[in-house]
């Protein structure tokens, strides 16, 4: 049912700054993933994650976008085992295994949960709030979570 | 156009399913098609068919079963959410070593891969998030 | 052009002030099922926040909607001369979402 | 599996003054149901309302405590047909008829939401927040929704 | 002291029967009884014995069934909560004519006066509401 | 004393601040589940209001707790001295809920 995505590298989101000219046929339609629920108390943060690993196995490029309380999700040291559920961070960490190499995170969401930005791994990308209207501008479809 | 809609709460005690319900309904009436019904999340338990409501009140799954029906829609539910929540199909049943199965036909388990493509080839999509 | 849905009561949650903050101009938001409580914005002063945050937006081309059975259903009044939003029915909402680019929940 | 009650005339909250001075016995344990959540919405609602007519069929005392959004259960006008959905008003003025005479609803959390006072039915008692903490004191038992 | 626990949530999606869990768990553990389980609202669902998870996760209706076994639990299902749900036991798929049962044995179908009785009967009452 | 258990995030939900002008002196407060995201309310600026509602309820004796399984798993920081929360074992949170007359959950 899903057909071969060709190489779309014009039409991976990097920054602000260039959208495509290009005109959009319907599988290169631009998907992005906005998360915003924290992981644990409700299995959204992880179905967030499966979506996009989903979208990863079959070769297509989605971005996804990490905003108000799904920026739970990059916190270090969870430590689930005493309430009996997966680690959420190891699944987050498989992400760059699956080509998913659009992780953007909300700067202000962060910094009002006083979550410490050097806790955040390596594949994710800090954004201001300016490049968050952006980013769900720049994008053809949105699925949020 | 060629509209997906992608249902995440469960019938009865969320309002979400019963909105997507509605706006599927005036996006057929207006004579726009729906490539596909996407049941993921809580969603997966509108396609039970074991739900038994009184009489004089909605019947969830059978109603979604008429316009899946009526439209010949394709009305994927996400398998793994299903198995998750207890909604299985014969094959899955079978699998798990379950005494019963409960998908309501018209519904298949499927992939999200299913939802990926559906992102790519829709118009539009729309998400029904749960409303509590 | 974005449509912005909300489904959760200002009174309870953050959902819509977190849509608010993330509008860019000509975008539309439509609250739906507990999110039309939030038509109470313009009269009630525990969301005066977010009633300046959408005469704000207002003023950027922002279009503020209704579901209209969902108002109809929990017997909100509507006759303030200052709400600012349109009331929809089913059929006029999924034309908005044809006008639109896209389309992004909050839940 | 429930027993008979005997008439509990004494253990009725009727207002903040008198706490009883007889000693709990298990089946006078004065239970509170405290309704936190709008209709239409989410079942709870219903189901707080399911809770006190099931109460009140076999005979038990219960109080009922609108608080926060649950005030918006008792605004007037709803007409959910649009929604296909049972009208929720009409199952709360049963009440009545169910013994449940003790209604209590913060002034607060109407004020907040601009619901006119006028709206609201007999059957319910208008308290405020020095009030609300003291019913929460004086019952043994609570459920909320 | 003699405890009733309401779990509000359904297992997996949320977080609010496996906290209720360890909770009755914890009861037990200080030798404290339990009165009454009683499963209301979405938290019917972990009486689902159509839940098929991988093997390497929790079972939360069998882990809630082994519970129930080792200490001879009264485990209620709210039964209205339940047939809305799509959860039934034999009796009541046959009232419905539905063609299968899925209420996991150790569990048991019944009205809430059940509630109300543990109210008044317990020592304490506990409600786990849903957490999202 | 009534023991009153908060599940949500004071981030997304107003179930906090609801609870805790509803609480008395002496009573308890145990954050469960997403709730024990309001450990950080000694120092998140966003959530200064609860802070000085927990403050003043201090004064009144109001205890203040949160079940250490759930702040593990989230991967929170205990370390700041001036966090008013006792972290609860499972048992001690059976314990608490002993101690008191009733429990009231906010969800």
């Amino acid at each position: 049912m899903n057909d071969a995505l060709p190489p779309s590298n014009q039409t991976q989101h990097s920054s602000d700054q260039d959208k495509p000219n290009t005109p959009i046929t319907p599988n290169t339609r631009r998907i992005l993933l906005v998360c915003r629920t924290a992981p644990y108390g409700n299995a959204l943060a992880r179905e967030s994650l499966e979506t996009a690993l989903a979208a990863g196995a079959i070769g297509a490029k989605v971005a996804m976008l990490f905003l108000d309380e799904g920026v739970w999700q990059l916190a270090q040291h969870q430590k689930p085992q005493g309430i009996g559920r997966k680690n959420h961070s190891a699944m987050l960490g498989a992400l760059p295994l699956y080509d998913i190499d659009t992780v953007l995170v909300d700067r202000d969401s962060l910094s009002k949960r006083c979550i410490d930005l050097a806790e955040l791994g390596d594949f994710t990308q800090l954004i201001d709030s300016l490049q968050v209207k952006e980013v769900i501008a720049d994008h053809d479809v949105i699925l949020s979570f | 156009m060629k509209f997906t809609i992608v249902i995440l709460g469960p019938p009865y005690t969320d309002q979400a399913a019963e909105t997507a319900f509605r706006f599927a309904q005036a996006v057929l009436e207006k004579k726009h098609h729906i490539y596909r019904l996407f049941f993921y999340h809580d969603g997966v338990h509108n396609a039970s068919s074991l739900l038994s409501l009184p009489q004089d009140e909605i019947q969830p799954s059978q109603r979604w079963r008429q316009l899946i029906d009526q439209y010949q829609l394709e009305a994927v539910v996400c398998i793994a959410s299903a198995l998750r929540r207890g909604v299985l199909n014969e094959t899955e049943a079978k699998r798990f070593a379950k005494p019963g199965n409960n998908l309501m036909p018209g519904f298949e388990l499927s992939g999200l891969g299913d939802l990926i493509d559906a992102a790519q080839h829709s118009d539009r999509l729309i998400t029904f998030g749960p409303s509590s | 052009m974005t449509l912005h849905t909300v489904n959760k009561s200002p009174y309870l949650s953050q959902c819509l002030a977190d849509c608010l903050d993330r509008v860019s101009a000509g975008d539309s938001i439509v609250l739906i099922e507990d999110g039309v409580y939030g038509i109470n914005c313009a009269t009630s002063e525990t969301l005066s926040a977010l009633n300046k945050a959408i005469a704000q937006l207002m003023t950027l081309g922002v279009q503020f909607c209704a579901l209209r059975p969902d108002i109809e259903a929990r017997g909100l009044q509507t006759t303030s001369a200052n709400c600012p939003f349109n009331l929809l029915s089913d059929g006029d909402f999924v034309d908005l979402v044809c006008e639109a680019d896209k389309v992004l929940s909050w839940y």
